[in-house]
Parts: structure tokens; C-alpha cells; sequence
């Protein structure tokens, strides 16, 4: 029978979240079709099968088991869902079974050493957080000036939101600035106090960690208080059209940083897409919304799982059906030079990634867009997340896990199969 | 024809007032159980279990302690899920922060920590009434929503406010595999059922329904309304709490407090209502109605589009599910206002009278 | 008939009641004596369920006090009533719907109940022990009350006469020494009327309990009760023996009408 | 009696209720026009599930008609809604009074005049009422469910009388009222009976006070109706002047020897 | 200074908005004794009918003026919640006649799943906006007084004048009219409404046809503030505190009640919020309903629970 290697997508289509799932999920499919149409991984067909999981976990919970044994069992699990990722985080490694995580999940699950089956490839949201305050302190013109500067973060009351906390704390003590903190109740339509406090005590600059309708309700509270939200800032989750859309104008200035690409119409990759999937009517979504920012995660999201089965089949042999546990080694091993990026159509979209099994993200690039008014326009140079402040976080926090789980930093000879 | 009481003559009331009086439905249960322990086990995949049964079991667990208070004393509580989470958070610290506590005493001091709690918030309970005291117990569930996010020594300080428990065991033996935490978890359920219907068919289980019913005439034949209520909440979040924190250990593994949230609560409502107040059954009918029945619409539907040679999206798959789940609810009051489990004696009656009409 | 009168075991002082403006008693006093059937009849709102409710303490009075076997309250507290030993019956039947004649029966035993709530729980030895006792006791009363055929229905769906005997039955578990009856044969007809007088007589002279009884029928009254309080917009118009009352041209004018 | 006056007929009705307690077995009866029909039986005879029946309360308990048929006018009316009968004059005091706890005496009366529409018979009924039953009146601002039982029942029969129906179904009018009201009571029914040619039907406990009152009687036994005949002939009837008057061998005997003395009527039924 | 009046201000605004919701709870409750949850889902199911059809109608007719429109688009609207309330009365609540408030309420929540499927079914679950030229921009007062003045939103106070005339409106409605006596009398006791002729039928179509216009209105309102989108339906639970602190069965208790949570939620969470970390005005809100409770258990201003023997 035909060589199939088999992709499950946990989507959330409906629900508080669906405005920001459809996109990524479409896009996240369609890079599975265009994969089919260029051929296959080495000529294994993709297949794959959407599970509803309405952004909650224990329906995440259940979509997992139930699609991780069909069709020959599932190669990698992409919960686009903080709070799924801590559930499967438990259960993957008794069932071997990756879980990728690009831009989301654990920050200290980078730590491969710890975390053997999680990847958080190309960003997690410490990298997020430290290159936003990267970001502020330029403008500012130089770190050193963030001194008794007040930094507010109004996040998401969830694992998701909290991530951002520790990095932000570190920098906060590290360049002297106030850091204060303001936690949204999911879904986060009702932000009035939040605003009255940002009114209250007017920071410097309002960092927004949101998903969902807390974006757009951010933007129109701010605009309904009056605050300049050039002075706002988002994570890569908060930088996408439907949080600005409805908001227009009012949402001129804002910025929000972006794990390296943007909204990408004019990439290759999105051309392709375009002629190959939506150009023989096979299109996910609409096709006006190919190669919008979530649109565009989505593909990237879909592009990392499938390379990296491909680096397994070079180990493992070219045109085989890799299991769960050889694509690990895949997704450990993954050597993606700017060339090969290129080719696949993501010229000037994305950045190179390597990974090892300290690293499992690989890559720490981001950069900032900002939304004019109609549409998001890159408003920074590439930045790279601070080693020296990031890498010990990583650590401390991977081995306070390891000691409370009780389990082992890998060996180097775990390492090498 | 076969399904008959007469012929069996009760010739001492304790016969009279065992659990299953009618010897047919005593040897139907006891096979049952018998099944559940050794039947399932031999036939069912991975997937049954830990998407499933196991949640089944959980839930029912849940569900049971709810119907006590809802179904037997009358105070419809909206706070379920605050008091699950009070277990599952409790058990944690528990199990974390003494060394090598028993997994199985860790569970229950969840337990016992959500009945604390519970009591706590069943005490307005003596003053409001109604659906006046359903609202307001959901002061209980948001407080402890935010609680558990907010305040670092119950997550053990993790900085994203989610925990995780892993590799447990009973005296040596481990719970990891799907079957040992079915059998888990079932046992549970078992034990806590037994002891539930226990309850409600003695005295404290009648003082319990006089004040649902009438807590004035309660009041004159000398029932304390104070005792009556606090007790059913302490046994209900108790029961509650344990089931949380199973929820935690055995089926999630690693949870946040949006596991408890107030959707949770209104499923455990849904669950003792749609099953049957007052009925221990009932809690059972009701679990199994509103864990599978959305799974199974979620998995038929998509067949169900192919056989009309219609590929049903995602997004309207789960669209059309929910429209179905709640027609279907409101569809089961109608037939039976009293719950499935009115339905099922409602059936045995029939059945007695068979092949007769009345 | 020999029955012997015993002193005064229930003696209510000036009692007034008032509901905003409304008054529902107004100074009403008058006394009770150990084993005898006292009645209270009148007109409708007169007070009489009122006069009940503050005996056991459903309303609390605003003046007055009443004396129960020689302790004096000026507020009574339901619970505290029950446990002295005080039952009653009601008039617009408060059953606990959803519970089988047993069940309801057998709450009225729950003062009794000695074991906790583990041991209920487990059901181990005296909680089993206890259960059976009283469920003997009850059984008693349900084939006292011809009730059998219905121990297991909800009384909820029991025709209204029936639900009135299962309050009876309720109020008899609890062995009390007074027993408050409220209108209980309302809805029945003369032969179950007369099956009624025979439990409330039977219960009067086997177990000596002592009967204050409010009923409309004055056929019933009149030959099963020793005294008779006649109350009329709160106040009391009359106090005596059947047959002073009956002659009583107040209480003739303002209850009984031309039809006795 | 000649079918040509008859108004409502009801004939074999079964009724079950929660889908398996068979209540009514096969009940018929007819009430004629402008006269007063009473239905007397014990506790659980199912004088109530008839009158249920008839004027299409039992839905709410769940209950149902299963067989026979119930003719208004010559009209069916089994899958009538019970405000269409009211439109028709059709209206049921119901046992255990059932008046509206929050509102007050005198809202309840007004509501009972739904269906009327001129303010002029409104007012009317209302006063009617208040001359009927002066204690009313004097409670009319106080909230129902805070009235005396008696005074509750005289709420539910004056609402009844605010709709100006031309036909009355009295599920025990006489339940908790004192003796002179009954009196009251029975003549207003014989009042509106004469004065307004109001036909009603009464299922009574007080058997005397329904067989005086009365032109014909039914009388019921566990769901089945097992003697009628003319008020007259019944109130002279042995078994009934035994079981039913209380006064076995002519004369009326007292409750205290009711005790000593015990034989249940067996009639085949 | 000029910050308490801002917070202050902007929590009677928000009071205003949750009363507005609770008005159709309120609505149902008095006039049927059902507690109907679905309320949430209604505000939604017409705030997405409201924000589609104002997209959808200039196409259907070709017609460019956006107020046009908005008002085809509400009476569209307006049309479906007649529907719902219709087909509500005939599939649900006559066969529950004279059952007990749980059951009830249960089959609201039947509705409510059922309305969230179809309202995300036909009309989507993106986020969609309403334009019923709402003013966006704040103003600021007596920036003489304080430095940088005090801040308004005209929307708020357009919205809270909305929600006071509708509560005028319908309070007016219950205490002189017939009707309004009638459903009382309903909510009081299905059967005996029944017996004297009261056609329930009709009169739950019209109550839920009202509730569900009272919907559409706090779903323009809110929709127009926060955009459209299904977490929308979580404004029910912003409502529940508000319920019961002003009484089920009290139309100005619904007012009062949501400015007092309003103030009170607010005022907690930005004076007392900080200390503890935060985010704790929902919870705030119901432990304040609760506190009143314990003083008086039916509300502020509801009808006293009758519990007599
Ligand atoms: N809780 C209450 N609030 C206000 N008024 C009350 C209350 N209880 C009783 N009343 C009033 O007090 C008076 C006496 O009521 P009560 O029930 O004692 O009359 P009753 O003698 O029992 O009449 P009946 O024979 O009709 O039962 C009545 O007018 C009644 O309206
Ligand atoms: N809602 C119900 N559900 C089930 N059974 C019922 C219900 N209502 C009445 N019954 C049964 O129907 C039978 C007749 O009841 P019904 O109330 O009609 O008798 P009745 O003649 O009115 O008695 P009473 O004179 O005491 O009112 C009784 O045996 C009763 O158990
Ligand atoms: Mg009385
Ligand atoms: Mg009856």
C-alpha cells in the first residue's frame, strides 16, 4: 500500500479562539497539501486528520488519544494551546511521540536535555519577551535608559500569559525598570479596570501578551482610554489581523514582534500555495487570507514538522515511513541553512534553524511589524534573543522540572541515537 | 414476565431495605461490576480508556457528590468545579510536599480540604435559598479560579501556574498504564457509590431530602436545617474533591485551574440533572450522557456526512454537534422531566407489568 | 368512657400575633391538660393555624408566653419544640413530596437516631441495628393507619386524603406527648372522617398523648373532644365543654350559624 | 335524562398518568344544562383526574387521556388548551386552592378576569365577589400565600367567578372552609345556578351538603363509576346514607363509636 | 482625585451595560419563573444576526448608506429573535408545563449549546464588527480642575441612557398592565394560570420575543464596543451578580444592582486589585451579591420567598 506518513492537526475552528485558529489551521493545512503536491517527503504521502479542540484542554486531551495510533500512528503532535502542550508534555514521552511547539509551550522546554520530546522550534516566548524589551530599549536609545521606566504587561490569566513573566522580571532587574502587571480574565472581553489602572499609573510602554478576542479588546479599550498605542507592544500571538481589523484606524501604531516572518503575500512559498493547492480548488480557507500572519505561523508551524521527518528519513532511510520516535531524532537534528529555507519558498521569510539535543529550538531571530492603519509593516531590523540572560533561565527552570519529576539529564550517549 | 418481585416474600425488613430489593436487579448490578473489573479490561483499546472510561468514571464520581447536594438537600450549587479544583490542588501540595505520602492518602486529604472549603461556602446556604444561592455559589468557583492562578505556594511556585504529577503508584503497585488507572479510578467509584447510597437511604439522607422538600415541616419534626445542609455540603464537596483530584492525578496528569473551570461546574450540573436528581443511578446516566455523547457526535458525524458523500468540516462537524447535544437535552427533558434514571424505573415498571399494559 | 383527665401540660398566656397590620391573635390564653383532646375551632382566619404555628414555633409571638410541663418560653424554636416531645399535623399538607410514605414516616423517628454519619455510611452493625427498629416502629403505624398498600409511592402522587393520613402518620412517629392536628380530616368523607376519629381517639387513649385539634366539622368536634376554645378575628369568644360551647350565644352567632 | 340539553358529555375516558398508573378506568358521565352535578367518592376514587381531564389540566401532571372522548356542546375538546375553554366558559377551581402566592387577594381576583375585556363586568364580578365573601374584602391588599387557608379557597372559587363562566368545575369547594361559609358557598352555587343559569359540576367529600344542593349525583370508586341517579334518590339510598352520610340505620351516629364499630363497603366496582 | 472619578464613573458605565443583560433574565424570570440561561447566547446569536446583516444587506440590496443598513439589519434581526422565541415556545416550553425551575432552567442550557452551534453556523465565529457610529474617542472633563482632566466615553453614557429608557419602559409594562399582571400570576403557577384561561402559549412568545429584543439591544451595544465574537455569551456571567443582588424578579433592581457591582467590582480591582496581584473583580462582584444577600436573601428589591405552612 502506498507510503503514508501521517500528520494530526489539533485545530480550533470554533469557540473564543476560532477568529485566531481558523487562519493558522488553514495555513497549517495547505502546507501539508503543497507538501503532496511537490511530491511527498522523498515521495511518502502526507496525509493528515483535524481535531476539534475548542482551545480547552481535556478536548485537546482526547483528540490526542484519539488520533495518536491511527493511520499507522501520528509522527508529531502541534497543539496550538499552551495549556494542551502542558497536558501532552506528560503523555508523549510514555508514548513516544514528539510534541513541536514553535513559538509557544514551555520556554524551558528548549532544554532538550530535560524535555527530550518537546520543541519549541524558532522561538519561545522568552525570546518574545526579551527581544520586545530589546526593542523598547532602542527606542529609547539604549538599554542603559530604561531606568525607572514604567513597563506594564497586561496578559492572558493562563499558563500561556504567565510565560512572559520570569524573562520580563529578569530584564526588570537587570536595566532598573518597573515592571507591573496586569492579568486579564479569559476570554478577556472585560479589560475596563485593567485600562483604568494603565490610566492610573500611565506606563511608558503597555506590553500586550493576549490570544483571542483580548487583542481587539485591548486595542479598542486603549483607544477608548486614549493611550498612544504607538507606546503598545504584543507578542508574535498578538500581531495578526483579526486583533487589528475591526479596530481600523484606531489600532494605528501598534507593534507587536514577530517570530521572523510577517504577513508574507509575496513570499514564493505563499505563491505556490496559490497555485497549487487554492489553484486547483483545493484551497483550506479563503484565499484572500493565504498569507496573513497566522496564515503564514501556520505554515511555518507545518513546514518545521515536515523537514523534519525528512532529516529522519536521512538516517533512517529516504522515502520510509518515519515513526514518531525517528522523527525525534529528525526534529533534534534539524539543519535548516538559509539555502534550503530558500528553496522551499521562505526567501526572506525565514531565518536558519539548527537544533542539538541541548537545543530544541534552534533559532532565536524575531523582529518587530507595526499596523498602519490598514496593514502591518516591518518596523525593525532582526533581533536575536540574549544568550547570557536567556541560557541560565533555560536551565535553572529545566532543572527545578527534572528534580521535581525526578528524571534524568540525558547522557551524551542518549544524545547520539 | 421474568422481571417480577413476587414470589419473593421479604420476611425480615433488613431484606426489605437492602440497596436492590428485587433479587433480579441485585444479580443485573452484581454483574455489572463484575464485568466493569474483569470484562472491559479484556476487550477495550487505549483510546476507550483514556478518553472515555476513565473520564467517565471521574466524572460520575464527581457527579454523584453534586447529586448529593443538588438532587438530595436541594442547594443547587454552580460551584462544583471550584471544589474539584480545591481537590486537585490540595492533593498536590499534599503529594508533593510530604515526603512519600501514599498516593491514595494524598487523594483524599484533597478531599478532605475541598469538604473544609466547601463547608466554608455552604454556609450562606442557611440564609439564601434557591437560585439565589446557585448564583452566588459561583463566588466559590471564581474565587478559587483566581486563587489557584494567583496565589504561587498551591502551583509550588511554577512560574507558568500549571502542575504536573507523574509516575505514581499504590504500595508498590504502579498506576501508569490505562488499565491499572481504570481499575484505579473504578474502584473509587465503587467504594464512594457504596458508601453514598449508604448515606442517603439512612437518616441522614432522609433529613437531607425533608429539607429539600419542605424545610418548614423539616424544622417541626426536629431536623436542624444548620446540621442538615452543612453536612450534605461537606460529604458532597468531599466526594467532589476527591473525584478533582483524580482528575488531576490520573487522567490529565498536569493541569491548570482552567481544568476546573466553570464550564466544569455547569457540566457537573447538567450531568446530575440530565441523569436524575435525588438518584444515585442517576449521577451514572449522566455522566455517560454528557462525557460520550459529544465525543460520539464529534466522531459519527464525519462518517455520517460520507454516507452522503459530504465532506463535513471541522468547524461545522462541531457546530452541528453542539445544535445536536442540546437538542438532544432538551429533547430527554421533555420525554422525562425527572432524568434518564426516572426513565430507566419508569421502563422496569413497564417491564413488570409486561406483557400487560397497566 | 374511662379516661382520666391529668393536670395542665401545655398552658398558653396572652399570646398576641401581628403581621404588619394585621393581627392574628390578639391576647389569647388558655390551657391544655395531660391526655385530653382540646379543640380550637372559629371561622376562617381566626387565627387558629396562627395559634399552632406559635406553640411550635414556626411564628414567634409578639407578646405573651406559653408554659410546657412547667418550663415558661416566650419564643419557641421549632427544633427545641420537636425535641420536647410536641408534634403537629398541617393544614395545607406539607409532605416532603419526593419521598416515599415510609421515608416520610420515618423522618418523623430521625430525633431518635443515635449513630453518626460514618457509621450510617458504612452501615455497619447499630446503624443496620437501628434502621430495622424503627422501621419496625413505623411499619406499626402505616398498618395503624391503613396505609400499606401505598409504603413505597411517592406521596406526591397520592390523592389528597391519603397525604393527610401520612402527615398523621409523620407527626405519630415522633411518640409525641402533644400532638397539634390542623384541620386533619378536611377533604374526607364521613366514613373516612370516622376512621380519622378512630386513630386520633385510638392514639389518644393507648398511648395517652395528649390532642389539641383544630377542626371545621362540628359533628366531629362535638363528640370527640373534651374542651373546646372558640376563637373569632384573634380573640378567644369562647372556652368550655362541648356542650357550653354549643350554647354559647357569642360563639352561635359569630361560628356555628343557624345550621347546628 | 334527554340528550338535546346536554353540555358536556363524557364518555369511557382512561387516564394514565407518568405513562404507567392507570387511574381512570372507563369513566362517563354527563352534566345537562343549567343543572348542578355533583361527583362524590372517596380519597383516590379519582374525582380530581376526572375534572383534570375535563377542563385539560393534565398535562402538567403528566398525565393523559388515553381513551374514550369529552364533548363540550357536542364539541370534542380533548386537544383543546385550557384557556380555549375558559374562552368557552369552561372554568375549574382547583383542589387545594392554587392561588397566586405574590399577588395579592385582589390582583388574583382581577387576574381570574383575563378573559374579560369590559371594565364595567369586571368591576361588577369584582363587587359580586366582595358581597359574597366579605372577608375577602377586608384582606384584598394582603399577599395570598399570607392569608388563612379559608380565605385562600373563598380566592380560588371568587377568581373562578371573575371569568363569568357559564360552566363551573368545584374540586372540593367546602375543603377547610367553616361550617356557615360552606353554607355560603353552596348557596352561591345555587345562586349563580338559578340567577345566571351557570351549570356546575362538583366533586364534593361533604356528601350531604352535595346531594342537598345537588340535582344528580355519580358517585366513584377507585376510577370507576359505580352509581348515579337523581341527588334525591341517593341521599335515600342505604349504602349511600351508610358510607357516604355517615348514618347507618337512619340515624346519624356519633364519631366516638365509629371506632368500636367497622364494616367496609363492598360493592362490586 | 480625578482618577476615583474616572473609576467611579467608569464603573457606573459598566454597571449600566451588565444591567442591560441582566433585563432579559429578569424579563423571563418574572413573567415564566424560568431561569433562562440561554440569555448570553441570545445577546450573541442577535449581536452576530445584527453584525452580519448590516454587512450582508448593502449587497443583498445595493444600497450604500450605512444607516440604512443598520436599520434593515435590525429589523432583520429583530425578525430572527421573533422566530427564536416562537419556535422556543412551540419545541420546548409547552411540553414543560408546571415542571419544577431546575428542569426548566436545564432546557435553557439545551438552548443555549443549541443557539451556539447555530450561531456560529450560519454567521461564523470570526470576530465582526457592528458601526452604529457609536463615538470612539474619549473626552475629557474639567481638565481645568485636575491636571489631564477626566475621562468619559460618550458611547458609555449613549448606552446607559439606552439601558435606562429600556428599563423605564419595561418596568412601567409589569406594574400597570394586564398583561403584566398575567405574567406574574404565570410565574407564580403555571397550572392555575392555566385554569383561569390565561393562553401561556402566547404569552411566553411575546415574554421571549421581548427578552430577546432587549438581547439585540445589549448585543448592539456591547457588540459595538467589544466587536462581535462568541465569547460575547460570557457577559451572561458579568450579569448573574447583578440578578440576584437587585432581585430575579425586579426590573430596577436591575439597574440598581449593576451599578453598585459595576462601582463595586471596579473600584475593588484598581484600588484593591494591585495589593493582591489582580484580576479579582469577577469574583469581587459575586462575593459583594452574596454579602447582600446575607442581609436581605431575595435581592434588593425582589419579592420576598414565601415559606409558609
Ligand atoms: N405569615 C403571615 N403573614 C401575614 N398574615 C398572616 C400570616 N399568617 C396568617 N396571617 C393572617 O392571620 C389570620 C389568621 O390566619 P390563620 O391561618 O391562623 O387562620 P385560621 O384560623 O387557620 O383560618 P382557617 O380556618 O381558614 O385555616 C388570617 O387573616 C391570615 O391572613
Ligand atoms: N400526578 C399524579 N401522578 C400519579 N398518580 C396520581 C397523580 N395524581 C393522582 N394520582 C393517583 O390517581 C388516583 C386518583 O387521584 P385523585 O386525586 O383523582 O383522587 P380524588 O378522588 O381527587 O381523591 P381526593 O378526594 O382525596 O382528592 C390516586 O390513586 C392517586 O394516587
Ligand atoms: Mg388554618
Ligand atoms: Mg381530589
Amino acid at each position: 500500500q502506498a507510503k503514508e506518513q501521517f500528520f494530526p492537526a489539533l485545530v480550533y475552528r470554533t469557540g473564543a479562539y476560532a477568529p485566531n485558529g481558523i487562519p493558522f489551521a488553514n495555513g497549517f493545512i495547505d502546507y501539508l497539501k503543497l507538501t503532496n503536491e511537490r511530491g511527498g517527503i522523498n515521495g511518502v504521502k502526507v496525509i493528515y486528520e483535524e481535531c476539534e479542540t475548542a482551545y480547552a484542554t481535556d478536548r485537546g486531551v482526547e483528540c490526542y488519544e484519539r488520533l495518536k495510533g491511527k493511520n499507522g500512528g501520528a509522527t508529531v503532535f502541534q497543539p496550538l494551546s499552551t495549556g494542551i502542550t502542558f497536558a501532552l508534555t506528560e503523555k508523549a514521552p510514555i508514548d513516544k511521540i514528539p510534541v513541536l511547539t514553535p513559538g509557544l509551550g514551555r520556554s524551558e522546554s528548549q532544554d532538550g536535555g530535560v524535555f527530550k520530546w518537546n520543541f519549541p522550534l524558532a522561538g519561545t516566548y522568552w525570546v518574545a519577551a526579551d527581544t520586545i524589551i530589546q526593542d523598547i530599549g532602542k527606542r529609547e536609545g539604549g538599554l542603559d535608559k530604561l531606568k525607572g521606566k514604567k513597563i506594564a504587561l497586561m496578559y492572558h490569566d493562563s499558563p500561556f500569559g504567565k510565560e512572559a513573566i520570569p524573562m520580563l522580571q529578569e530584564r526588570a532587574a537587570l536595566h532598573g525598570f518597573q515592571l507591573s502587571l496586569l492579568p486579564v480574565t479569559h476570554p478577556g472581553v472585560e479589560q475596563k479596570s485593567t485600562w483604568l489602572q494603565i490610566r492610573q499609573n500611565r506606563p511608558d510602554y503597555v506590553v500586550n501578551w493576549g490570544w483571542g478576542v483580548m487583542n481587539s479588546t485591548a486595542l479598542k479599550e486603549a483607544q477608548a482610554t486614549g493611550y498612544p498605542r504607538e507606546k503598545m507592544y504584543g507578542v508574535w500571538w498578538a500581531g495578526a489581523e483579526p486583533d487589528v481589523k475591526d479596530v481600523g484606524a484606531g489600532a494605528k501604531g501598534y507593534t507587536a514582534v514577530m517570530m521572523q516572518h510577517g504577513a508574507e503575500k509575496k513570499s514564493d512559498v505563499v505563491k505556490e500555495i496559490l497555485a497549487k493547492v487554492h489553484g486547483k480548488k483545493q484551497g483550506t480557507g479563503p484565499a484572500e487570507e493565504v498569507g496573513d500572519v497566522l496564515y503564514m505561523r501556520g505554515v511555518q508551524a507545518a513546514m518545521y514538522g515536515i523537514e523534519g521527518v525528512r532529516a529522519a528519513q536521512e538516517r533512517f532511510g529516504k522515502g520510509k515511513v518515519m515513526t514518531g520516535e525517528q522523527a525525534r531524532w529528525g526534529y533534534e537534528n534539524l539543519n535548516l541553512t538559509q539555502a534550503k529555507l530558500d528553496t522551499l519558498g521562505f526567501k526572506g521569510v525565514l531565518r536558519p534553524l539548527s537544533t542539538s539535543c541541548q537545543d530544541h529550538m534552534g533559532s532565536a531571530w524575531t523582529r518587530m511589524h507595526t499596523w498602519d492603519g490598514s496593514k502591518f509593516v516591518w518596523s525593525s531590523d532582526w533581533y536575536q534573543a540574549d544568550e547570557q540572560i536567556m541560557k541560565p533561565m533555560v536551565k535553572a527552570a529545566a532543572d527545578k522540572y527534572a528534580a521535581e519529576k525526578k528524571i534524568q539529564r540525558r547522557s551524551a550517549a542518549d544524545c547520539q541515537l | 414476565m421474568f422481571y417480577r418481585e413476587n414470589g419473593q416474600f421479604k420476611t425480615s425488613y433488613r431484606t426489605d431495605q437492602q440497596i436492590f430489593p428485587i433479587a433480579q436487579d441485585r444479580w443485573v448490578i452484581l454483574a455489572l461490576v463484575a464485568f466493569a473489573f474483569i470484562g472491559i479490561p479484556a476487550m477495550v483499546d487505549e483510546y476507550m480508556y483514556r478518553a472515555i472510561l476513565i473520564p467517565f468514571l471521574i466524572l460520575s464520581l464527581a457527579a454523584l457528590g453534586v447529586n448529593i447536594l443538588v438532587g438530595y438537600c436541594g442547594q443547587i450549587s454552580l460551584g462544583s468545579g471550584a471544589f474539584m479544583a480545591v481537590g486537585a490542588y490540595m492533593a498536590y501540595n499534599t503529594y508533593i510536599r510530604i515526603e512519600g505520602v501514599p498516593l491514595i492518602l494524598a487523594l483524599l486529604s484533597g478531599g478532605f480540604f475541598a469538604t473544609l472549603v466547601g463547608i466554608f461556602f455552604g454556609i450562606p446556604s442557611l440564609r439564601v435559598k434557591g437560585l439565589y444561592l446557585a448564583v452566588a455559589t459561583l463566588a466559590a468557583q471564581f474565587f478559587c479560579d483566581w486563587a489557584f492562578l494567583r496565589i504561587g505556594w498551591f502551583t509550588n511556585n511554577n512560574a507558568s501556574g500549571s502542575v504536573s504529577v507523574s509516575n505514581l503508584s499504590v504500595m508498590g503497585l504502579p498506576v501508569g498504564t490505562p488499565v491499572e488507572k481504570y481499575l484505579f479510578c473504578l474502584s473509587f467509584l465503587v467504594v464512594f457509590g457504596l458508601l453514598a447510597k449508604n448515606l442517603v437511604r439512612s437518616a441522614i439522607g432522609r433529613e437531607w431530602m425533608a429539607i429539600r422538600d419542605m424545610d418548614v415541616a423539616a424544622a417541626v419534626i426536629g431536623i436542624r436545617p444548620v446540621y442538615a445542609k452543612l453536612s450534605a455540603f461537606a460529604v458532597s464537596s468531599f466526594i467532589v474533591g476527591v473525584a478533582g483530584a483524580l482528575w488531576g492525578f490520573i487522567h490529565l496528569g498536569s493541569w491548570e485551574p482552567a481544568a476546573f473551570s466553570i464550564d466544569r461546574s455547569f457540566q457537573l450540573l447538567f450531568m446530575v440533572i440530565i441523569g436524575g436528581m435525588g438518584s444515585i443511578m442517576g449521577s451514572f446516566f449522566g455522566a455517560a450522557f454528557i462525557v460520550i455523547l459529544p465525543i460520539f457526535l464529534n466522531q459519527f458525524l464525519p462518517v455520517f456526512g460520507e454516507v452522503f458523500g459530504i465532506a463535513i468540516s471541522t468547524a461545522t462537524v462541531s457546530h452541528v454537534e453542539s445544535m445536536v447535544f442540546g437538542a438532544l437535552i432538551v429533547w430527554f427533558l421533555i420525554v422525562e422531566p425527572h432524568g434518564l434514571a426516572k426513565l430507566w424505573s419508569i421502563a422496569k415498571q413497564k417491564l413488570r407489568l409486561w406483557p400487560f399494559p397497566h | 368512657m374511662s379516661k382520666k383527665i391529668g393536670d395542665v401540660i401545655l398552658d398558653v398566656k396572652n399570646i398576641s400575633l401581628r403581621f404588619g397590620g394585621v393581627k392574628a391573635l390578639t391576647d389569647i390564653s388558655f390551657n391544655v391538660r395531660e391526655h385530653e383532646v382540646r379543640a380550637i375551632i372559629g371561622p376562617n382566619g381566626a387565627g387558629k393555624s396562627s395559634m399552632l404555628n406559635c406553640i411550635n414555633g414556626v411564628y414567634t409571638p409578639s407578646e405573651g408566653s406559653i408554659t410546657f410541663r412547667g418550663q415558661t418560653f416566650d419564643h419557641m424554636d421549632s427544633h427545641q419544640v420537636a425535641t420536647m416531645g410536641i408534634a403537629r399535623t398541617f393544614q395545607n399538607l406539607a409532605l416532603f413530596k419526593g419521598m416515599s410514605v415510609i421515608d416520610n414516616i420515618m423522618t418523623g423517628r430521625n430525633l431518635r437516631i443515635k449513630s453518626n454519619l460514618f457509621m450510617q455510611a458504612l452501615r455497619i452493625g447499630p446503624a443496620q441495628r437501628e434502621e430495622e427498629e424503627h422501621r419496625e416502629k413505623v411499619e406499626h403505624i402505616i398498618d395503624f393507619l391503613e396505609i400499606q398498600a401505598h409504603r413505597k409511592t411517592p406521596v406526591g402522587q397520592l390523592p389528597y386524603g391519603l397525604q393527610k393520613r401520612v402527615d398523621l402518620g409523620r407527626a405519630l412517629a415522633m411518640e409525641p406527648q402533644v400532638l397539634l392536628l390542623d384541620e386533619p380530616m378536611a377533604g374526607m368523607n364521613v366514613e373516612e372522617k370516622q376512621d380519622m376519629c378512630r386513630f386520633i381517639l385510638d392514639v389518644n387513649e393507648e398511648f395517652g398523648t395528649t390532642i389539641v385539634l383544630i377542626e371545621h366539622d362540628m359533628g366531629v368536634v362535638m363528640d370527640i373532644s373534651d374542651r373546646v376554645v372558640v376563637l373569632d378575628y384573634g380573640k378567644k369568644i369562647g372556652d368550655g365543654t362541648p356542650d357550653e360551647v354549643r350554647n354559647n350565644e357569642e360563639v352561635i352567632s359569630a361560628y356555628l350559624g343557624t345550621s347546628h | 335524562m334527554s340528550a338535546n340539553n346536554i353540555v358536556l358529555n363524557v364518555n369511557g375516558i382512561e387516564v394514565i398518568y407518568n405513562h404507567v398508573i392507570l387511574v381512570l378506568k372507563g369513566v362517563s358521565l354527563s352534566v345537562p344544562e343549567g343543572r348542578i352535578v355533583s361527583l362524590l367518592g372517596g380519597n383516590g376514587a379519582g374525582k380530581t383526574t376526572t375534572l383534570r381531564a375535563i377542563s385539560n389540566l393534565l398535562q402538567g401532571e403528566r398525565g393523559e387521556v388515553t381513551k374514550g372522548s369529552i364533548e363540550f356542546r357536542g364539541e370534542r375538546i380533548e386537544n383543546l388548551t385550557p384557556a380555549d375553554l375558559v374562552k368557552r366558559g369552561v372554568v375549574q377551581v382547583m383542589e387545594g386552592r392554587h392561588c397566586f402566592a405574590h399577588l395579592t387577594i385582589e390582583e388574583n381576583l382581577l387576574t381570574g378576569s383575563y378573559t374579560r375585556s369590559s371594565k364595567g363586568e369586571i368591576e361588577a364580578n369584582l363587587e359580586k365577589v366582595y358581597n359574597y365573601f366579605p372577608r375577602l374584602k377586608t384582606r384584598r391588599t394582603s399577599q395570598a400565600a399570607y392569608t388563612s387557608g379559608g380565605e385562600q379557597q373563598m380566592c380560588a372559587i371568587g377568581r373562578a367567578i371573575m371569568a363569568s363562566p357559564n360552566m363551573v368545575l368545584l374540586d372540593e369547594p367546602s375543603m377547610g372552609l367553616a361550617p356557615q361559609i360552606v353554607e355560603e358557598v353552596f348557596n352561591i352555587v345555587k345562586d349563580l345556578n338559578e340567577k345566571e343559569k351557570v351549570t356546575f359540576l362538583i366533586a364534593e367529600q361533604n356528601t350531604n351538603m352535595a346531594l342537598k344542593y345537588a340535582d344528580y349525583g355519580y358517585i366513584m370508586e377507585s376510577g370507576r363509576i359505580v352509581m348515579d341517579g337523581a341527588a334525591s334518590d341517593l341521599a335515600n339510598n342505604e349504602d349511600v346514607k351508610e358510607f357516604y352520610l355517615g348514618m347507618g340505620g337512619g340515624e346519624r351516629k356519633s364519631f366516638k363509636d365509629a371506632k368500636s364499630y367497622k364494616r367496609r363497603k363492598r360493592w362490586l366496582a | 482625585m480625578a482618577f476615583f472619578l474616572e473609576a467611579l464613573f467608569g464603573g457606573l458605565m459598566a454597571g449600566m451595560l451588565y444591567s442591560l443583560v441582566a433585563l432579559g433574565f429578569v424579563l423571563i424570570f418574572k413573567a415564566s419563573g424560568v431561569f433562562n440561561f440561554a440569555q448570553g447566547a441570545m445577546v450573541l446569536f442577535a449581536a452576530l444576526a445584527m453584525a452580519r446583516f448590516s454587512e450582508w444587506v448593502p449587497g443583498w440590496l445595493g444600497i450604500n448608506s450605512q444607516f440604512l443598513a443598520n436599520v434593515i439589519a435590525f429589523v432583520l434581526a429583530g425578525a430572527c429573535m421573533f422566530v427564536l422565541a416562537w419556535t422556543i415556545e412551540r419545541l420546548v416550553l409547552r411540553h414543560l408545563v408546571n415542571q419544577e425551575g431546575v428542569t426548566l432552567l436545564m432546557a435553557t442550557l439545551g438552548i443555549t449549546y443549541f443557539l451556539d452551534g447555530l450561531g456560529q453556523g450560519i454567521f461564523g465565529s470570526d470576530i465582526y464588527k457592528i458601526d452604529v457610529g457609536m463615538p470612539k474617542d474619549p473626552v475629557f472633563l474639567l481638565d481645568s480642575v485636575f491636571e489631564g482632566g477626566v475621562m468619559i466615553n460618550l458611547e458609555d453614557v449613549y448606552a446607559a441612557c439606552i439601558a435606562a429608557l429600556l428599563v423605564f419602559v419595561l418596568s412601567m409594562f409589569f406594574q400597570k398592565t394586564t398583561t403584566g399582571r398575567a405574567l406574574r400570576a404565570v410565574a407564580d403557577d403555571h397550572q392555575a394560570a392555566q385554569s383561569i384561561g390565561i393562553p401561556l402559549n402566547r404569552i411566553w412568545v411575546i415574554v421571549w420575543f421581548v427578552a430577546g429584543l432587549t438581547a439585540l439591544v445589549a448585543g448592539i451595544i456591547w457588540g459595538s464596543k467589544m466587536g462581535v465574537q462568541f465569547s460575547l455569551t460570557t457577559v451572561a456571567l458579568r450579569a448573574l451578580p447583578v440578578i440576584i443582588l437587585g432581585g430575579l424578579t425586579s426590573v430596577p433592581g436591575a439597574i440598581i444592582g449593576g451599578l453598585i457591582i459595576g462601582v463595586g467590582e471596579k473600584l475593588s480591582e484598581v484600588y484593591v486589585g494591585p495589593m493582591v496581584g489582580g484580576g479579582i473583580e469577577i469574583w469581587f462582584a459575586y462575593v459583594l451579591a452574596l454579602v447582600f444577600l446575607l442581609f436581605r436573601p431575595q435581592g434588593l428589591f425582589g419579592e420576598k420567598i414565601i415559606d409558609r405552612v
